[in-house]
């Protein structure tokens, strides 16, 4: 049973991986915000698991604000932005989708070596994981730097932060819960400003392309 | 009591001036009256007692500044003694000056010039008495610092802002090399007194190192090739005395410094060091006296003469070095004592020189040479001490200058005995440049002279040019009779300079020279070398007044005054004498190369015919245009780093990440 | 009774506080007094410690030893200082209609909140709430950097937030690696993660890891601290934001992001023990500092160009502490202080000037010492104290730095020697004609508090000149607990 | 110093004094007769100062003392300079006051003062003259300098009488620098006293002319000290090359006897010098002004050339 709901928790490492993946490659912001609430329940269901598996109760708790924030809260407050503010399409990317996915599959790679020495030494039950937690932290990284619209690049913040979070309950089996609170007080004020920002920009810039936002530089 | 304590006084009281100047910062009268006068006597207290410590031991202080670990260490030795002697000395004749030139309206306010004054002086004085790099760097950039202000005075001008630019900007920068000169001595002890440093013993890479550092810092403050630039520029936008205590007394810290570095703390020295200074030496002094004979501003003439006259100092000390390498102690003395006394010498002319130029400007305000002329009827006294100041900057016998080239000629005369066959052979031509330069003075300082005082004066407004104040003339006959003493008593000079080189090479020629009479200055021995100023003079006046007196005996002594014959030209005007350009002429055509010449020349049909030369220095082609140049280039470079846009800013934290994390990896 | 509680408490009330009155006429003396009671609370703190050493707080969640404590005293200090230039600068700026009374509120009150914050930051014990510090206090500025809601200062805010966002986020992988290899050594679990706890046993922590870690918080907090090339959100945020905000971001937020990278370079050389930390921070500080000086001899914005000169002095206090060792850890610390008070004193004057000619563009602000000497000789000896020009401060630190890589990194002098020259050539040749010359400019309608200027360049001259034994105390105990 | 010597020194200089003007009349005849003109009188310079010293000078109006100071000064410094110059003793008790550097200094400050009085009247000629002798002034100084200075690397002194005594007394050698420095002390001397192909003495065209620019306001007594001080410029720099090129003759040991003796080898000498320097002019052209920098350039050139072979070969 146990080493079942371990081996789970790989399993839902390999499904935050791929769902950051399909966030890279994907251009309708809508189905991003999909995609982002899809990882967040994974990652909530993670972190339930580790919870139980190795007993520190705190991260039944983490789990649970885990998905009051990434699965309902900011989703819903991501919808009401595009819904407002109509942004339903991100314009073409930085790089075009394939040449990011193959960058993506590199940095895959170079996350897991990275961390092959590391995971042998973890004491945590899912050992592997840091390396997948490294891999989404880049891949979302990533899709912030190919993105041209405020909303994907935010959704990529909120995925790397997701990744962080895998990371901190999967490979360390959870911070101190003092800790956690703090990230997600902090992460929640992000988002509240975020959206706050949203407004203003589209007020001054009627778009959120932030295209427009390439005025401040050394000319 | 202490010699250093009392010096210490005086600089407080210095200082003290400068905060009532704040006090009283817009009554004139009361700080050109009250202030500088007291500022004036407490320098000639400092001369007095730089005598004192230049005759007396060693000593040392601590105050209460600076560091935790390093409070500023003071230090009074015959160098600092020397050094303190020629601020103190100049500085006497300056203030006095300064008391009856400054008038309203020279842009700050007065009170805050004497602060900036008196602050100027008294980290002058420090500077040479510090006793730890700490101290000497605060002292030194304070100086800079003071200074730079005081050039700014009327900054309302943009040519005088953009000169003080130039001038901290190269001040700063030559102070960096100094702190990593220093950087280099420490030797990694932390610990940063001279003590420490002349304990440490390096090894000859770094010793190398210091010294070229040192050599560049100081260079730049003192205005060596090619860091020459900011002087013609600084020293005529400063006010009168301001560029007189620059050039006489700022310019030799920096003289002080690579002596205190090159002989003091870097013990033994290598060869090349001299044989490096004596060139960069000689080109400084040839380029400076070739671009002071064309010069048609006479605050920049003397600028650039102050040039030369540096780079003839670097010769002496580089011969100094030389010999010093090779262990000949008396020979390294000997040169060393003719830079000195150069030094000595160069700071009473040149600042009697500027002063005079004031006055002038003052008188007519008129700083080009092509509009003045004959003023030696208006302010005779200006134009007879200036003349003075002439004579010894040409070095002629029996004045200032005359002794100090005498006696470098003569450590020249010396080069053959040099163990390297190399150099043996070399080192002796150069003493005909120095000899080339000192002509080529002799021929600038006339034509300063001779165009500004004598003549008929180029510009109607010139005839109701009034004399200078009495506290301006005593500031002059000070300085003049300077010029004199020095060159009438070289003997007695020497016995003070001789506890200088003692402390820097462990010999002198004071023995040598006592043992020849007071009478005659002979560095070796009669039979090799003597020169007597005084025997000089008392022939040459004897000679004159007996002719003058056998003439009017046996002739009569009549005497006619009439309009100038002039090959009986009829119509001649003032316009007809030679111009300050014309009087360069020979020079631009004979040293063409040194320059960077554009001529507009009038077509034969002009109706209004219009003659105008400009000349250029070549390094500013060559060398600071270049670099500014390349730095504009490379910021815009750097520039496209900050593009605006938000990804790709993404991707830079993005590709260091990966970076770092490759690094650690391997 | 214990003062770091007023310490913390006090901020966040005013926080509060003024969130509720922040637009009423007296808010600014409110705010002034709020950071005065600060202040004085975080005297008492020093007192304390200076009498009976390093103390910890509440389960050891909070410490104050000396690396912290001046910074505590310098960030109360700057930032009471900073409030009293305030009330009238915001209330001219109140005047020519770019505040309304909401901003104002948000105004007041985010300033305190950021204060709080940094003091949290900078007294916490645990790294992860000093991590969620400083998530915090870029929070607080973030709204405040946009309070114009003009395009640019939007823009600025919204780059600010994503980079620096980005930046902690790396900060935060960091401090998740730190705390595994704390797991290992010293067991999970609350301790894990203080930093006392993880000094003692530095050297248990496993190398591997923490060369990661040290490699995800020196580019996470860097981003903070504003090295190249990660910088880029800085200029962008000074420049646009009020600048009293300017004031305090390079004057405080870019050092307690700095304490934060050493608290942390402490723990990686203690388990690293092969210097790569250092070597890490040599080279950053070194790129940092040649390529803000070439920055700088390009800005028309005055508070652009001077933040730009903050990221020069950041890389400078970055290679120092690079250096390691007693001296140039203390050069660092001093040049830290100085730093603090010097440019904020600059930006002081600069506000008042920019106020005066209603540009912030250079070319603008000309011939201050006509109109109003007090702010021109305060930008200009600012400006030369900032330029490294003795007897302020800024020369000492420098003097021990220079000094101190001669002999311990001779390749990089040529670099810092090019740098140097190049900043002294951009900046003094912009600051003298805005000084210097005829004018026509007007003057304020609110005399400018020019009180926090000179009292700044005092201290700095005071440093430069001679620096209190306490104070020297602080800095050798520091200098020897960052070690190197 | 004995009284021999004192007697030696007030010879020199009494008879430096009296034959100046003869050596300038005896090199004017040869000149005349070489030319195939009919030559003055031997004395005709004599005649000449006492007819300047019978009139009147005129002295322009705005004229400052310095104008009527300059030939007295002039005159007294030639006096010193052949009162050093080791003509019939080499021990003299002037000489040690002033050796070989301070002898070229002296003839500076001649030159000075005499160009600063051409300027004090402020006509176009009087600046004109003083820039020219500005100009030869410069590239001749440094020239004489090195002359001496390769003399005094040989001799190991500056004293013009120890150099002489030293030369005098060594057994007869070659000196490959002396002969290269005897040409160009020949050129500098030639430079200095204002001689054809540098200057012509007898020209009065404007445009040429160096050295009666300079003077061309002086008159009366005035005149005849600068032409006076001019004859004895040529008779210093003349017993100077003997001196250091022919230097045998002069008594060295100081008694009367000697002293008396070494006049007529003195005198035979300057005669032979004399008509040389007439031959030099008569056969030379005047050059263009323009190219009196690169004659004196030569010159100096030539010089350092000695120096360096002296310190190449040591001889």
């Amino acid at each position: 049973m146990t080493s079942l709901l371990s081996q789970s928790i790989n399993l839902f490492a390999v499904v935050l991986l791929v769902l950051a993946f399909a966030m890279i490659a994907q251009r309708r912001i809508l189905t991003l915000i999909h995609l982002f609430t899809l990882q967040g329940a994974a990652l909530a269901a993670a972190t339930l698991i580790v919870g139980y598996l190795t007993g520190q109760h705190h991260l039944y708790f983490s789990a649970a604000l885990t998905f009051v924030l990434k699965v309902v809260l900011i989703p819903i407050l991501l919808h009401r932005v595009i819904l407002r503010l109509n942004v339903r399409w991100d314009v073409e990317t930085l790089f075009n989708i394939p040449t990011t996915m193959l960058i993506g599959i590199v940095l895959v790679i170079f996350a897991f070596n990275l961390a092959a020495p590391i995971a042998g030494l973890s004491t945590s039950i899912a050992r592997g994981t840091l390396g997948i937690a490294l891999a989404c932290v880049l891949l979302s990284f990533l899709m912030m730097i190919v993105r041209a619209k405020a909303v994907p690049q935010v959704i990529g913040f909120l995925s790397m932060e997701n990744g962080l979070f895998f990371a901190a309950t999967a490979a360390t089996s959870g911070m101190p819960m003092i800790v956690e609170l703090g990230i997600a007080f902090d992460v929640l004020v992000g988002i509240l400003i975020l959206g706050v920002f949203m407004f203003q920009i589209r007020e001054q810039f009627d778009s959120l392309d932030i295209r427009h936002l390439e005025k401040l530089k050394e000319d | 009591m202490l010699v250093l304590d009392w010096i210490l006084i005086v600089i407080a009281g210095w200082l003290a001036l400068g905060v009532a100047g704040i006090g009283a910062l817009r009554n004139t009268a009361f700080v050109a009256r009250v202030l500088f006068p007291a500022g004036a006597v407490l320098a000639v207290a400092l001369a007095g007692f730089a005598v004192a410590g230049l005759l007396g031991t060693p000593e040392t202080a601590v105050l209460a500044l600076g560091l935790p670990d390093l409070p500023f260490h003071l230090r009074l030795d015959g160098l600092s003694a020397f050094f303190l002697l020629v601020i103190g000395a100049i500085a006497f004749g300056i203030s006095i000056f300064a008391a009856g030139y400054f008038r309203h309206g020279e842009g700050t306010p007065p009170g805050l010039m004497c602060l900036e004054y008196h602050l100027f002086l008294a980290s002058m004085a420090l500077v040479v008495l510090a006793d730890d790099a700490y101290a000497f760097m605060v002292m030194w950039e304070t100086m800079a610092l003071s200074s730079f202000f005081l050039v700014t005075a009327n900054h309302r001008v943009p040519a005088i802002r953009e000169a003080g630019f130039l001038y901290l900007l190269i001040a700063h920068i030559g102070a960096l090399g100094i702190l990593l000169c220093f950087g280099v001595l420490q030797a990694n002890t932390g610990d940063y007194t001279f003590a420490n440093m002349r304990a440490q013993s390096l090894s000859p890479l770094w010793a190398s190192a210091a010294f070229l550092l040192a050599t560049v810092g100081f260079g730049a403050k003192a205005g060596i090739l090619p860091l020459h630039v900011w002087l013609p520029e600084a020293h005529p936008a400063a006010p009168s005395p301001v560029s007189a205590l620059m050039s006489a007394v700022m310019l030799k810290t920096a003289i002080y410094g690579l002596l205190r570095v090159s002989f003091d703390l870097l013990g033994a020295q290598q060869w090349w060091w001299g044989v490096l200074l004596m060139a960069v030496g000689l080109a400084t002094a040839l380029y400076g006296v070739v671009f002071s004979a064309v010069q048609t501003d006479m605050k920049r003439l003397l600028a650039y003469s102050s040039i030369e006259n540096i780079g003839l100092l670097f010769v002496g000390i580089g011969l100094g070095v030389l010999f010093n390498a090779y262990g000949m102690k008396a020979l390294s003395a000997l040169a060393l004592t003719a830079a000195l006394y150069h030094v000595l010498g160069h700071a009473f002319f040149k600042s009697l020189l500027f002063l005079a130029t004031g006055s002038v400007l003052h008188a007519t305000g008129e700083r080009s040479l092509g509009k003045l002329g004959g003023l030696m009827r208006r302010m005779p006294w200006v134009a007879w001490l200036s003349l003075v100041g002439v004579l010894a900057s040409s070095g002629l016998p029996p004045f200032s200058g005359f002794v100090s080239e005498w006696l470098l000629l003569q450590s020249f005369l010396f080069t053959t005995g040099l163990p390297d066959s190399f150099l043996n052979m070399l080192v002796p031509v150069l003493a005909a440049g120095i000899a080339l330069v000192a002509a080529l003075a002799g021929y600038t300082m006339v034509k300063f002279f001779g165009v500004i005082f004598l003549g008929q004066p180029r510009e109607p407004k010139l005839a109701d040019a009034h004399p200078a104040s009495p506290l301006e003339r005593a500031g002059l006959v000070w300085l003049g009779a300077g010029c004199v003493l020095l060159g009438l008593f070289p003997v007695q000079v020497i016995g003070l300079i001789d506890r200088v080189t003692r402390l820097l090479v462990g010999g002198g020629i004071a023995d040598t020279v006592r043992a020849n009479g007071w009478l005659l200055l002979s560095p070796s021995s009669i039979d090799r070398a003597s020169y007597g100023p005084l025997v000089f003079l008392g022939v040459v006046s004897l000679a004159v007044l007996l002719t003058a007196v056998l003439v009017r005996k046996l002739y009569h002594g009549r005497l006619r005054r009439a309009p100038a014959w002039d090959c009986g030209f009829p119509a001649q005007t003032a316009r007809m004498q030679d111009t300050a350009e014309g009087f360069g002429q020979p020079i631009r055509q004979i040293f063409e190369p040194f320059f960077r010449m554009r001529r507009e020349l009038p077509s034969p049909f002009d109706a209004k015919p219009h003659y105008r030369v400009t000349i250029e220095d070549h390094f500013w082609h060559w060398l600071y245009l270049p670099v500014a140049r390349l730095t504009s280039l490379i910021a815009r470079g750097v520039g496209r780093l900050q593009q605006g846009r938000i990804a790709i800013y993404l991707l830079y934290s993005f590709v260091t990440l990966m970076v770092l994390l490759l690094v650690v990896k391997s | 009774m214990d003062p770091l509680l007023f310490v913390l408490a006090f901020p966040l009330l005013g926080g509060v506080l003024l969130a509720l009155w922040g637009d009423r006429e007296r808010a600014g003396d409110l705010n002034a007094a709020m950071s005065l009671l600060t202040l004085a609370a975080s005297v008492w703190l020093t007192a304390i410690v200076v009498r009976d050493g390093p103390l910890t707080a509440w389960g050891e969640w909070f410490f104050v030893d000396p690396l912290n404590v001046f910074l505590v005293t310098l960030t109360a200090f700057v930032g009471f200082t900073t409030s009293l230039f305030s009330r009238p600068y915001m209330r001219i700026e109140r005047d020519h209609g770019k505040m309304t009374p909401g901003r104002m509120r948000l105004f007041h009150s985010m300033y305190q909140l950021f204060n709080g914050m940094m003091l949290v930051a900078l007294t916490t014990n645990n790294l992860g709430i000093l991590w969620v510090a400083m998530e915090a206090a870029t929070l607080t500025t973030v709204l405040l950097v946009s309070v114009y809601r003009t395009p640019a200062s939007l823009e600025a805010a919204w780059k600010y937030f994503i980079l620096c966002g980005v930046g902690i986020a790396q900060a935060l992988f960091g401090t998740i690696l730190l705390y595994l290899a704390a797991e290992r050594a010293i067991g999970g679990g609350d301790e894990a993660l203080l930093w006392t706890h993880l000094a003692q046993s530095k050297h248990l922590l496993d190398p591997e890891i923490l060369s990661l870690a040290f490699v995800f918080l020196l580019l996470g907090y860097g981003t903070k601290v504003g090295l190249v090339p990660v910088h880029n959100w800085l200029p962008d945020a000074h420049a646009e934001g009020p600048t009293p905000i300017s004031a305090v971001l390079s004057g405080l937020l870019l050092n307690v992001a700095l304490y934060a990278v050493l608290r942390c370079k402490v723990l990686a050389d203690g388990a690293l023990a092969n210097g790569l930390p250092g070597r890490m921070m040599i080279g950053f500080g070194l790129v940092t500092v040649v390529v803000a000086a070439f920055f700088l001899s390009r800005q028309r914005d005055v508070k652009r160009m001077f933040a730009y000169s903050s990221i020069e002095h950041m890389g400078l206090m970055t290679f120092a502490f690079g250096l390691g060792g007693p001296i140039a850890n203390f050069a660092g610390l001093l040049h830290m202080t100085v730093h603090a008070l010097v440019k904020s004193a600059i930006f002081f004057a600069v506000g008042h000037a920019a106020q005066k000619a209603g540009s912030q563009a250079m070319e603008d602000i000309r011939g201050l010492l006509k109109v109003s000497p007090t702010v021109g000789w305060g930008l200009m000896l600012g400006s030369l104290a900032i330029l490294g020009m003795p007897p302020f401060g800024v020369f000492a630190s420098e003097f021990l730095i220079l000094t101190t890589a001669m002999r311990e990194a001779p390749w990089a002098t040529p670099f810092l020697l090019v740098a140097l020259g190049v900043a002294f050539a951009a900046i003094f040749g912009r600051v003298q004609p805005m000084v210097f010359g005829e004018t026509s400019l007007r003057p304020l309608a609110h005399p400018p508090a020019l009180l926090p200027v000179f009292v700044h360049l005092g201290l700095a001259l005071m440093l430069g000149l001679y620096i209190p034994p306490y104070l020297d105390g602080w800095y050798r105990q520091a200098a020897l607990m960052i070690g190197g | 110093m004995s009284i021999v010597g004192l007697f030696a020194q007030l010879l020199a200089i009494a008879l430096a004094l009296a034959l100046a003007p003869l050596l300038t009349g005896w090199v004017n005849q040869w000149r005349a007769w070489l030319q195939g003109r009919r030559a003055p009188g031997l004395l005709q310079p004599y005649r000449v100062l006492h007819k300047l010293f019978n009139k009147e000078s005129v002295v322009a109006e705005h004229a400052t003392p310095i104008f009527r100071v300059a030939p007295y000064i002039m005159f007294g410094c030639m006096a010193l300079a052949c009162g050093i110059a080791p003509t019939l003793s080499t021990d003299l008790p002037l000489a040690p006051a002033a050796d070989a550097i301070a002898l070229v200094g002296l003839f500076a400050l001649a030159r000075v003062f005499i160009s600063l009085a051409a300027m004090d009247i402020g006509t176009s000629f009087g600046t004109l003259g003083a820039r020219r002798e500005m100009l030869i002034g410069f590239l001749a100084e440094p020239a004489l300098l090195m002359v001496l200075f390769s003399a005094s690397l040989i001799t190991q002194s500056t004293s013009l009488a120890m150099i002489v005594e030293t030369l005098a007394h060594q057994p007869f050698a070659i000196y490959p620098s002396l002969a290269v420095a005897g040409v160009a002390f020949t050129m500098v001397s030639l430079a200095e006293n204002a001689r054809v192909p540098v200057d012509n003495p007898a020209t009065h065209l404007e445009l040429t002319m160096i050295h009666e620019a300079l003077i061309l306001e002086y008159s009366g007594r005035h005149l005849a000290l600068v032409e006076w001080a001019a004859s004895l410029k040529l008779f210093a720099y003349s017993c100077i090359g003997l001196a250091l090129f022919v230097p045998w003759g002069v008594a060295e040991a100081g008694t009367p006897i000697a002293i008396l003796f070494a006049i007529p080898m003195l005198v035979v000498k300057l005669a032979v010098g004399g008509v040389l320097l007439a031959l030099i002019e008569t056969i030379n052209a005047k050059m263009r002004l323009f190219r009196v920098p690169e004659f004196l350039a030569t010159a100096f050139l030539l010089a350092v050339i000695a120096l360096l072979v002296h310190v190449l070969l040591g001889a």
